[in-house]
C-alpha cells in the first residue's frame, strides 16, 4: 500500500506534466483536474499512513543511503504535501477559470505547474542534500517560466532577476554540499547529522552551513535579501502569485530549518542565531510598513509576505541551545505559520486577482466602491487578513501565541516586539484595502462580475486559515510520532 | 615536478581567461574568452581524471553554452551599442 | 572611474567570502573523510548493469537526481518555447553563403552524428553517455541550422513537445513499472537493468539534443506573429 | 597538497571571481557569463575536494555532470528570456534608469 502511494505520489505530477504538455489549454484543464484528484487522494493516504505507523524512510531505486537516495517520510514531510495537494489544487482550479484560454501560451501554464508541484513534494520528502539541490532547481525554473508566462517586458524583468536570485542561492547552497561532501563523504542528511554529533563541531562545515543559510535565505526572500520577491510575486497572473507566496519561498525555508534542527546545535553559533532572527524581525516590521505604502494591490499582498516570512526566521533564535520543550514549541509555532500564511495568503491572492478583474486596474484607489459588487471577494481577503494579523481564532493566532510562549520560556522577550508591532502593521494594510473599498463616491458604476466558482476558492482557503487555529492540536499532533531511525549510515 | 607546471599553468590561464570574460571591454570578446575558459576547463576535468566531466565541459559548457552566448551578443550588440553602454564605455 | 561605497563593500564582501571559503577548503583538506563512498560504489558496481561507475552513478544508484534533473532541461525547454514567436525557421538571415561553413557543416555534421553515437554507446563501459551524446547531436543540429537546413521539426509543434518529453517520459514509465513491479520506485528489474538503462539513455540523448536544440531555436526574437497549430487565423 | 587539491583552490578563487562580477556587473549577459563562471568554480571545489587523495570518486563526477546540465539549462533559458527583454524594452539590464553608467 505504501509503495503504491509513495509511487503515485512521485509519478503523478511529473506524468501529468507530461501529459498536459501535449495538450493546449483546455484539455490540459480537464486533464489536470483529474491530476488533482489522483493527487489529493495519494497524499491523504500518505498522511493517514504515517498518521497510523509513523515515519519511514524510503529508499529510491532499492538503493539505501550513502550509496542511493532516501526520501523521508515522516509526519512533517506528509502535512507539507497534504498542504501543497490543498495549496496547489486550489491555485490551479482558481488558474483553469481565470486565465484566458484564447492565448495561446497558456497551455505552457499547466506542464510547467505540474512540475512545479513536483519539485515541492521531492524537497518535502528529500533526505539528500544532492537531491535537494536538484528539487530547488525544479522549482525555481518553474516558479520562473510562471513568472514569464506571457513575456511582456515588464513580466520578464521581474521573471530575470528572480531567476538570477534563484541561480545565486542554489549555488551558494551547492558549494555547501560540496563543502560538506568533502568532509564526510556523505550526502544523506540522517548520515551527516549522526557523524556531526559523533565529532562534534567543525569550522569547515560550520562555514558551509552558513554558506547554506544564506543561499537559502536568498531563496526565501529574507529582509535585506528580499527585494526580487515583490516584482516577481507582483507582476505574475493571480494564481501564479498564490502559488509562489503560499508554496514556493517555503520550500528554501523548509530545507535551511531541516538543516539547522539536525546540524544547528553543533554547527551553529548564537550569533548565526540572533542574527537570522534580526533579520527576520526587521523582515517583518520593514515589509509591513513597504505593504502599507504601496499604490498597487498586488505589491501591498506581495510586500507583506516579505513581513509574514520575516517570522518564519525566528526559528532559529528560538530553538537555539534551547530546552527541549521550548524548542518543540517554536518548531510548532513555525510549522503553523507556515500552514496558515500558504492558506491565507493563496486566498489573498486569488481574491486580490478577482478584484482586479472585477475593477480592470491593479491600483488601490481603483478598489473604490467594490464592496457593493464584489463583497464575497473582499470579505475572503478580510477573513485571510484576520489570520494575518494574528487575531484569533485564526491559524495565525496560534502560532504566534506558540511563538510567543517560546520567546519567553527562552527569555528572549524581545521577539515579543516583533510579534506585536507585526500583528499591529498588519492590521494597517489590511484595513487600507477595507477603506479604499468602502469609499462611496467612485464615478464607475461599472463592475466585471466574475464567475461564483472565482469568487468560492479563496473563501474555502480563508476559511481553512481562519479554522486552523481551533484544529491546531490534531495537525500538530502528527508532528511529534515516532519515526524510524536508522538509514544514511 | 613537470606535473605540478603544468598544473600551475593551467590553472593560472583558467583563473585569467575567467576575469577576461567579465572585464572585457567587448562583450563579444568576452564571450570568447568564456569559450577559452570552458576549453581550459575541460583540461582541469581531464588532469582531474574525470573524462566525463571533460567530455561534458567540452560540448555543453564550451560548444553550446558558447554558441548561444555569441548568438545572443551578437543580438545585443546589433542594435545601436544597447542602452547601458557597458561596453562602449572608455575605461 | 568613481569609488562608490557599494563598490568597496562588494570587494571588502568577496574578499571575505573568498578567504572564508579557502580557510574553510584548507581545512577540510586536513581531515580524512569518515565514510568513503568510492568503495561502496566500487563495492556494488557488479550489481548496477553497466561497468562504468559514473554511469551506475548516474543512472542507477543516484537514477532519482539524474530523472529530475532531465525534468529541469524539460522546464527549461518549455519555459522556453513558450516565448518563441517565430514564423519560420527558414530564416533567411541565417541561410548563409558562406562556403566555409558550407564545407564545414558538410564534412562536419556527419562526423559529429558518428561522435554521438559512439558516446552513447560507450557510454556503457567508459566515459562518454546520454549528456555528452545529446550535447554533441545538438551541436550538429545548431550547425545545420546555421547553414540554413529549416528543420521544420523544430516549430513549436505538437512534434517538438512529443521530442521534447520523449526521455522523459520514457525514464518515467520505466520508473512507474519499476515500483509496481518491484520494490521501489526506480529500482530496475536485475535481468533487464542494463537494457533498461540503453534504452533510456538512447531516448535521453534525443531528447536533450531536441531541448537544447529548442532553446537555442527560440532564442532569436523576430516581429512576426503566427498562430500555433490548432488555431485559426 | 596534492593536484586535486589545487584545483580545489583554483575553484575558490573562481567562486571569488565570479561572485565580484555577478554583484557588480550590470549586463545580463556578463552576469550570466559570472554565474557560470562561479558554478564551475563550485563543481571544482566539489571534486577537487573529494578527490584530495588522488583517487577518482565517481560520485561527485556524477554530481557535477548532473550540475552542467542544470546550469545550461538555466542558461539558456535566461538567453531567451534576456533576449526577448532586450527585444521589448531595448535594455540589457535591470537598472531602472538607463542612464549614468557608474562603477
Amino acid at each position: 500500500m505504501t509503495l503504491w502511494l509513495m509511487a503515485g505520489l512521485l509519478f503523478t505530477p511529473l506524468a501529468w506534466a507530461v501529459l498536459t504538455l501535449l495538450m493546449d489549454f483546455r484539455k490540459g484543464r480537464v486533464v489536470t483536474w483529474l491530476g488533482m484528484l489522483v493527487q489529493l487522494l495519494v497524499s491523504l493516504g500518505l498522511w493517514a499512513v504515517v498518521a497510523g505507523d509513523g515515519g519511514f524512510h524510503y529508499a529510491l531505486g532499492g538503493w539505501q543511503a550513502p550509496l542511493g537516495i532516501e526520501l523521508r517520510v515522516d509526519g512533517l514531510a506528509v502535512t507539507f504535501v497534504l498542504l501543497t495537494a490543498l495549496v496547489a489544487a486550489a491555485c490551479g482550479w482558481h488558474a483553469s477559470i481565470y486565465l484566458d484560454p484564447a492565448k495561446s501560451w497558456h497551455r505552457y501554464f499547466w506542464p510547467l505547474y505540474w512540475f512545479l508541484w513536483a519539485g515541492l513534494n521531492a524537497v518535502w520528502l528529500g533526505g539528500d542534500l544532492f537531491n535537494l539541490y536538484v528539487g530547488l532547481e525544479l522549482i525555481s525554473l518553474s516558479a520562473v517560466g510562471l513568472v514569464a508566462l506571457g513575456g511582456q517586458a515588464a513580466a520578464l524583468r521581474a521573471a530575470i532577476r528572480y531567476l538570477l536570485a534563484a541561480l545565486l542561492g542554489s549555488l551558494a547552497y551547492l558549494l555547501g554540499v560540496a563543502l560538506i561532501y568533502g568532509q564526510s563523504g556523505s550526502l544523506s542528511l540522517a548520515g551527516i547529522a549522526r557523524l556531526t554529533e559523533q565529532s562534534g563541531g567543525d569550522p569547515g562545515l560550520a562555514f558551509a552551513l552558513m554558506l547554506m543559510m544564506f543561499g537559502l535565505a536568498l531563496k526565501t526572500a529574507l529582509f535585506p535579501l528580499h527585494r526580487w520577491l515583490p516584482p516577481a510575486h507582483g507582476i505574475a497572473k493571480s494564481p501564479v502569485s498564490a502559488l509562489l507566496s503560499a508554496l514556493v519561498v517555503k520550500a528554501s525555508f523548509y530545507i535551511a530549518a531541516r538543516l539547522w534542527l539536525e546540524l544547528g546545535d553543533e554547527l551553529g553559533s548564537y550569533a548565526l542565531a540572533q542574527g537570522m532572527g534580526l533579520l527576520g524581525g526587521t523582515a517583518v516590521i520593514w515589509g509591513s510598513w513597504r505593504a502599507f505604502l504601496q499604490p498597487k494591490l498586488k505589491q501591498v499582498v506581495a510586500y507583506s509576505s516579505v513581513a509574514q516570512i520575516g517570522y518564519l526566521f525566528l526559528l532559529f533564535p528560538l530553538t537555539w541551545g534551547a530546552s527541549e520543550a521550548v524548542s518543540m514549541q517554536a518548531q510548532q509555532g513555525i510549522t503553523l505559520q507556515v500552514i496558515s500564511h500558504a492558506l491565507a495568503k493563496a486566498a489573498m491572492f486569488l481574491a486580490a486577482g478577482n478584484l482586479i478583474m472585477s475593477v480592470g486596474s491593479n491600483r488601490v484607489e481603483a478598489l473604490a466602491g467594490v464592496s457593493r459588487f464584489l463583497p464575497f471577494s473582499l470579505f475572503s481577503f478580510g477573513l485571510a487578513g484576520v489570520s494575518l494579523m494574528g487575531l484569533p481564532p485564526s491559524g495565525g493566532f496560534a502560532a504566534k501565541w506558540l511563538l510567543l510562549q517560546a520567546s519567553l520560556g527562552s527569555g528572549q522577550w524581545w521577539w515579543l516586539v516583533v510579534l506585536l508591532l507585526g500583528g499591529l502593521l498588519s492590521a494597517g494594510y489590511v484595513f487600507r484595502i477595507y477603506r479604499a473599498s468602502f469609499v462611496e463616491d467612485s464615478d464607475i458604476d461599472h463592475f466585471y462580475h466574475p464567475p461564483r466558482s472565482l469568487e468560492v476558492i479563496p473563501m474555502i482557503l480563508a476559511l481553512l486559515s481562519l479554522g486552523l487555529g481551533l484544529a491546531a492540536e490534531s495537525v500538530l499532533s502528527i508532528m511529534a510520532l515516532p519515526f524510524e531511525e536508522g538509514g544514511g549510515v | 615536478m613537470i606535473d605540478w607546471l603544468v598544473d600551475g599553468l593551467l590553472v593560472l590561464a583558467i583563473l585569467t581567461t575567467a576575469i577576461a570574460t567579465l572585464w572585457s571591454r567587448h562583450l563579444f570578446r568576452a564571450v570568447v574568452m568564456f569559450i577559452a575558459f570552458g576549453l581550459l576547463m575541460a583540461l582541469a576535468w581531464v588532469r582531474l581524471r574525470a573524462p566525463d566531466i571533460a567530455l561534458a565541459e567540452a560540448a555543453i559548457g564550451a560548444g553550446l553554452t558558447g554558441v548561444l552566448l555569441l548568438d545572443a551578443a551578437r543580438h545585443l550588440g546589433s542594435r545601436g551599442m544597447g542602452t547601458d553602454g557597458q561596453e562602449d564605455r572608455p575605461k | 572611474m568613481m569609488r562608490s561605497p557599494g563598490l568597496v563593500l562588494a570587494i571588502v564582501g568577496c574578499l571575505a567570502f573568498t578567504a572564508g571559503l579557502a580557510a574553510a577548503v584548507g581545512h577540510i583538506a586536513g581531515t580524512p573523510a569518515p565514510v568513503s563512498l568510492p568503495d561502496v560504489v566500487v563495492d556494488h558496481l557488479a550489481a548496477s548493469g553497466v561497468e562504468h561507475p559514473v554511469t551506475a552513478v548516474l543512472l542507477n544508484f543516484r537514477s532519482y537526481d539524474t530523472l529530475l534533473e532531465i525534468g529541469v532541461l524539460v522546464i527549461a525547454g518549455i519555459a522556453g518555447i513558450s516565448m518563441a514567436r517565430t514564423t519560420s525557421l527558414e530564416d533567411p538571415e541565417l541561410r548563409t553563403t558562406d562556403s566555409l561553413l558550407y564545407a564545414l557543416q558538410r564534412w562536419f555534421v556527419p562526423l559529429m552524428l558518428m561522435l554521438a553515437g559512439y558516446l552513447l554507446w560507450a557510454g556503457s563501459d567508459r566515459p562518454g553517455g546520454a549528456f555528452q551524446a545529446g550535447a554533441v547531436l545538438a551541436a550538429s543540429g545548431v550547425m545545420m541550422r546555421l547553414g540554413g537546413i529549416p528543420m521544420e521539426f523544430l516549430r513549436p509543434g505538437l512534434l517538438l513537445r512529443i521530442g521534447l518529453a520523449l526521455g522523459f517520459a520514457v525514464f518515467l514509465l520505466v520508473a512507474l513499472a519499476s515500483a509496481f513491479g518491484g520494490e521501489a520506485f526506480l529500482a530496475y528489474p536485475k535481468a533487464f537493468t542494463k537494457p533498461l538503462i540503453m534504452t533510456i539513455e538512447t531516448l535521453l540523448t534525443f531528447s536533450i539534443a531536441m531541448v537544447l536544440l529548442a532553446l537555442f531555436v527560440s532564442a532569436p526574437v523576430n516581429q512576426a506573429q503566427e498562430p500555433e497549430e490548432g488555431e485559426q487565423k | 597538497m596534492t593536484s586535486s587539491l589545487l584545483y580545489a583552490f583554483a575553484g575558490v578563487a573562481l567562486c571569488g571571481i565570479g561572485l565580484f562580477g555577478f554583484i557588480r556587473l550590470r549586463h545580463l549577459l556578463r552576469k550570466l557569463m559570472a554565474f557560470n563562471l562561479m558554478g564551475s568554480g563550485v563543481f571544482l571545489v566539489m571534486v577537487g575536494l573529494a578527490q584530495r587523495q588522488g583517487e577518482p570518486d565517481p560520485v561527485p563526477q556524477a554530481l557535477v555532470l548532473t550540475g552542467i546540465v542544470v546550469a545550461i539549462a538555466a542558461t539558456a533559458l535566461a538567453v531567451v528570456l534576456i533576449r526577448r527583454y532586450y527585444h521589448l524594452s531595448g535594455q540589457t539590464t535591470l537598472d531602472e534608469s538607463p542612464k549614468e553608467p557608474s562603477q
